[in-house]
């Protein structure tokens, strides 16, 4: 199978279903020019300008436009440059794309995409760092869906651009390169809604998403050296939470850990662990514990700051360790 | 390109014989839209007098606006995303009585919201109306994304947004407008300038008289025009739109009209408005006005008028009795249509 | 002392703070006039036109004009005519206010108390019922407050126009008059971040706030007449949460029932869930349970629907009952 | 009111003797501020080249434009709510080249944001010019805020801010332009237009040739004038100041520049211009303009010049120094500052 990396599989993904379906149009800001990940790198010269626009540099006008053309037969592909600058379509998104379906009853409704690469550890600083994907996954009516793998990135975001809801497909863009894998190179996609569990071990439960996912791999393998067996579960999909899987593994060990990148109070381990806490009390050995980001406003830049602030395997591992011994 | 003062002249220099070209059938049917528009929301006022509904807001004194509006587009091809108190809209472009009350009520027949939404949240799929939240302004850039899709597939459609012109403040009203600009799309932007935004005069809105006058800043055509003129308001919109089908890009039409009515049920008027005020527009009213053309010009004739205006009473009288005894919405129903596939939910 | 309605004593704390301090300024659409539910009423009338200031229709610029008139020595008190239009202000509360203090490691910080009508049970259908609180419960740097009685509200109120930091000051709307309570006339503040415990029972602990606080009392002291007894804390402080409290009071009973009238997935109860399940584990006697309102959009507006939606003590007393008896 | 036409001719109209009114002296200085920018920014580019900094963003070429605008306020009166490329601004205004290598290099000493944010996200505490964020335009809402309270408070204090043409489509920059009109505060809206936002020309970005047309639907002034010529801005943005003060209300200054570098250290301009198209630009570089211009008319000396010159190397030389060596960030204070009193945290 073809090795790719998590931006070779986004790009393979738009290019597919750009030419798989013609509805399927990419708009956003710098994205003819190949946007400033070059996400979008090629697919102008391929598609033409009708399928690949820039926009004014104005968030909520390309949400909003985007909501406009899936009423008209058109399945857009946002982009919002950096996570952190979504905020300003905020409106756009809660009170608009996440209401359409059911404020009629389903006689309305706007299948669209929206693709923008959040997280930290590029020295983005407050505002190219941040992780959003919090404030969206108490909104019901979006779809939330922040992978790991690059097999993952391309199946779901196929999944995110035939999905009859609005998605917000976040990407972390550190893994953008740093990470590879195989990706197959004909058609597939992978269920919106899903976890996977990545490995099995009878000592504890680490669910996670997005590059933690992949540093909590690391860890879980270290671990294994020292004889701490975990199972790892990767959400992949943020809202609406594949509840079930969650449970069950959470029974399975009885120890748990949550971890993520986003800062702490308030972000998706909450619901996480409240989701356990109620429907596998009984199951549990331990405290449910989370590992994240510190509460403060976002990643700052300067490098001590910036490592302060991050994730890695050896923070992963620590936190394992620790409950493993509880 | 016409600036806004020009094309402003344009649409009042009409004078001499402003119904030209509109057919006479059309003519009396703009009339009757607007009687029933108004026999309507007479009735919805004494509704929620009566306590028999909870809310009510309506655009009693802006019929001229919204029913010229709504004649000068193709129904049923053009999209239309109005605003909360385009009662006159809605019948204009096909809405029935019984439609509007089922709303009013939160039945779950309204073709709007199905009990869902307060009312006045307009919608219709079969109408090409599409439905609209309560933020302000929003939905002026789905009408500029509905018009790109139009123009990217090649349809001869063209998409109408309404809003207030205190609305016009948002910074989403900027952007549909900058947007429509920069890609030269079928949409037009109305403005219903009523004068207030609830107690707030339109000097505490915007530091300008007309709204109008921004369109140049977006690189297309602004006018200014008579709102309670209907013929006014017809041409203006019918010759905007026609440039939008041609492909000659965006356009925004202000209207000057004025609620005679409080912003709403639960508003009270007196606080911050005179009567007199009030009063000297009710001289004014569109109706009225486009009755006393209408009877001049020999189109209507007061026996004509009459028999529409009871059939009108009949309808309204029907739409209250269905819409009260319509189901209202199931409780069972309504974990509905988050998603088109219902997740799991909690265990 | 004096019986206050809950509007009556909001409206009391800002008399008092604009007499008090001539740097306190409000601003927000139809303050002049007393707000669409005459809050601000007669404060036009004594303190001029330039303390009670209209503005245009458009809340970005109302929350960045704020932002900017607390740098230059104000306090403002901007009102947002209902929470669900908080939404275009998204961005500058949550990239502005809650970062600027962070971003200057102190150099500059905005001071300003932003008060906002929130909550469902008046037929305001979709977009006139929001709880709006968690979507900025995960952003540190913001202070949110959602009160229950009137005095609280008179006495956070002062405090969150003499906090140096910006506070989200939300009021359940469904409260303003059917709340009544004695209140003080003189100065008194209540320290944001303190959550009140209202009563002490030794069967179970109920967590909430605003309105369903109110709806817990209630149920609580039916419960009494059955022989179980409730401990029930007010939570008030939404962000930053009294976790020390929170964790005491879940260690009394070991049964944990949080209720608020907001979403479930992501709501606060999340948050309080995630905390004690990680801190009083080992106190625990039964999986922790959250009441909220149902996983969609908001409150729909056909009474039978909203009925459903809204939380009420009936509902509230079963869920305890179950608990209590598990 | 003068419209934006008007007053573009007006601001250009100064042609005769383009640098009366203003002092030897200070045109000297100006000269000194554009050319130690632009070292500074020099310096920086090499440094981010050899990896002593990940990442560096400057707004080479548009120096006489935020130099220009910087000298027209009351330093230490005005407030300054600038942008990205302005390293002019924090030079004209008082930062020195110390400080803004210490932003560069993310040190704890430096003053804008003591390590937390990535360079060029100005703000001196000092120098009353506030901290910015990444998100465009929302500072310009501060500023109009700012304004407000100096208004309010009976203050003697003008706000300027500035941002690019591309910016100008963000939703709070029609709101902070509204806000201003119907309240006419002292806030100057300066647009430095440089033909580009990152790939996309201007003609993405909007439908107009000048954003300055914009500001007659806002009630107020608007100027165009060539932001490659120093004294032009100058004397456009202290008219435009004069007339704040006096209470006359804002004013938009648009600036036609061009930056001559690519938009950060991230970014490949190869990608989506000219080569060809750059060499004209820096054929009209605004610091050579102004060099000739004060050599031609005797206020410089080549002698002075690159007396001058000399000391602005040592000047950038031991400011990298300096900076490269000074403190980093302590982790320990990382989690400071999030508010007043650091809350109890999760135990
Ligand atoms: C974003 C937002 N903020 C506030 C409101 C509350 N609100 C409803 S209508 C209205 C006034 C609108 O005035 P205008 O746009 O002139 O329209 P009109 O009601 O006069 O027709 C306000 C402030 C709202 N619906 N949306
Ligand atoms: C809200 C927001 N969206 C996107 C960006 C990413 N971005 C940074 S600069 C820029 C282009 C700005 O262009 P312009 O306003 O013309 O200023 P210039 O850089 O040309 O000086 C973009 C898109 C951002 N910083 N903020
Ligand atoms: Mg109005
Ligand atoms: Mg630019």
């Amino acid at each position: 199978m073809p090795v790719r990396s998590v931006l070779e599989a986004i790009r393979d993904a738009l290019r597919e279903e750009m030419a798989d379906d013609e509805r399927v149009f990419i708009l956003g800001e710098d994205v003819e020019e190949g946007g400033v990940f070059r996400a979008t790198d090629g697919l102008l010269e391929k598609f033409g300008a009708e399928r690949v626009m820039d926009t004014p540099l104005a968030e909520s006008s390309i949400i909003g436009v985007a909501i406009g053309a899936s009423l008209n037969g058109l399945l857009p592909v946002a982009e919002i440059q950096f996570a952190d600058f979504i905020l300003p379509a905020v409106n756009q998104l809660i009170s608009e794309a996440a209401k359409l379906r059911y404020r009629s009853a389903g006689d309305f409704t706007c299948p669209m995409t929206v693709r923008s690469p959040y997280g930290g550890g590029i020295r983005g600083g407050l505002y190219h760092s941040q992780c959003v994907e919090a404030l969206f996954a108490h909104v019901p009516g979006l779809k939330i869906v922040c992978p790991s793998t690059p097999y993952d990135y391309k199946g779901l975001l196929k999944a995110a651009i035939r999905d009859p809801d609005p998605v917000l497909f976040f990407e972390h863009k550190k893994t953008y390169h740093l990470l590879r894998g195989e990706v197959p190179d004909r058609d597939f996609t992978v269920p919106i809604g899903k976890a996977e569990v990545r490995r099995r071990g009878d000592d504890l439960t680490v669910f996670s998403y997005g590059l933690a996912a992949h540093y909590t791999m690391e860890a879980a393998e270290r671990l294994s050296g020292e004889g701490i067996q975990a199972t790892v579960v990767d959400l992949r999909t943020i809202q609406p939470l594949d509840r079930a899987t969650i449970i069950d593994e959470a029974k399975a060990t009885g120890k748990i850990l949550i971890v993520h990148e986003d800062n702490l109070t308030g972000g998706v381990g909450a619901e996480i662990a409240a989701t356990i806490a109620q429907a596998a009390f009984e199951y549990l050995d331990a405290p449910i514990m989370r590992l994240a980001g510190p509460d403060v406003p976002a990643v700052p830049y300067a490098q001590a700051l910036e490592d302060w602030y991050m994730l890695n395997t050896d923070k992963i591992a620590d936190a394992m360790r620790r409950l493993a011994a509880y | 390109m016409a600036t806004a003062r020009e094309s402003a002249r344009r649409s009042t220099k009409q004078g001499a014989e402003p119904h030209v070209g509109i057919p006479n059938d059309q003519l009396l049917k703009m009339y009757r839209d607007m009687v029933l528009t108004r026999r309507v929301t007479d009735r919805m006022i004494a509704l929620q007098r009566q306590g028999r509904v909870a809310f009510f807001i309506s655009g009693q004194g802006q019929e001229a606006t919204q029913v010229g509006v709504t004649h000068a587009i193709k129904r049923g091809t053009d999209w239309v995303f109005p605003y909360y108190r385009d009662q006159g809209v809605c019948i204009a472009l096909g809405m029935t009585a019984r439609e509007l009350m089922l709303d009013l009520f939160g039945k779950a027949e309204g073709p709007c919201s199905h009990g869902r939404q307060m009312p006045s949240h307009f919608g219709h799929a079969a109408l090409r109306m599409v439905s609209g939240s309560s933020p302000v302004a929003t939905q002026t850039l789905h009408a500029v994304g509905c018009a790109l899709a139009a123009k990217l597939r090649g349809l001869p459609e063209v998409c109408i947004t309404s809003l207030g012109e205190g609305s016009t403040g948002q910074g989403d009203f900027h952007e549909a407008m900058n947007f429509a600009g920069v890609h030269k799309l079928p949409v037009i932007f109305i403005v219903e300038n009523n004068g207030y935004a609830i107690s707030q005069p339109q000097s505490k809105e915007m530091a300008v008289k007309d709204v109008a006058d921004r369109a140049a800043g977006y690189g297309f055509r602004g006018s200014v025009v008579d709102g309670n003129d209907i013929m006014a308001v017809y041409q203006t919109t019918r010759w905007a739109v026609e440039e939008a089908r041609r492909g000659h890009g965006p356009s925004l039409v202000e209207c000057k009209t004025y609620r005679i009515v409080p912003h709403s049920s639960s508003d009270d008027d007196r606080r911050y408005r005179t009567r007199k005020e009030v009063e000297e527009w009710v001289k004014r009213d569109p109706i009225d006005r486009f009755q006393k053309y209408l009877l001049g010009a020999g189109i209507l004739s007061e026996e004509t008028d009459e028999q529409m205006r009871a059939g009108i009473e009949e309808e309204v009288t029907d739409a209250v009795r269905y819409a009260e005894q319509a189901a209202d919405p199931d409780p069972a129903e309504a974990l509905k249509h988050v998603y088109a596939h219902q997740p799991t939910g909690f265990p």
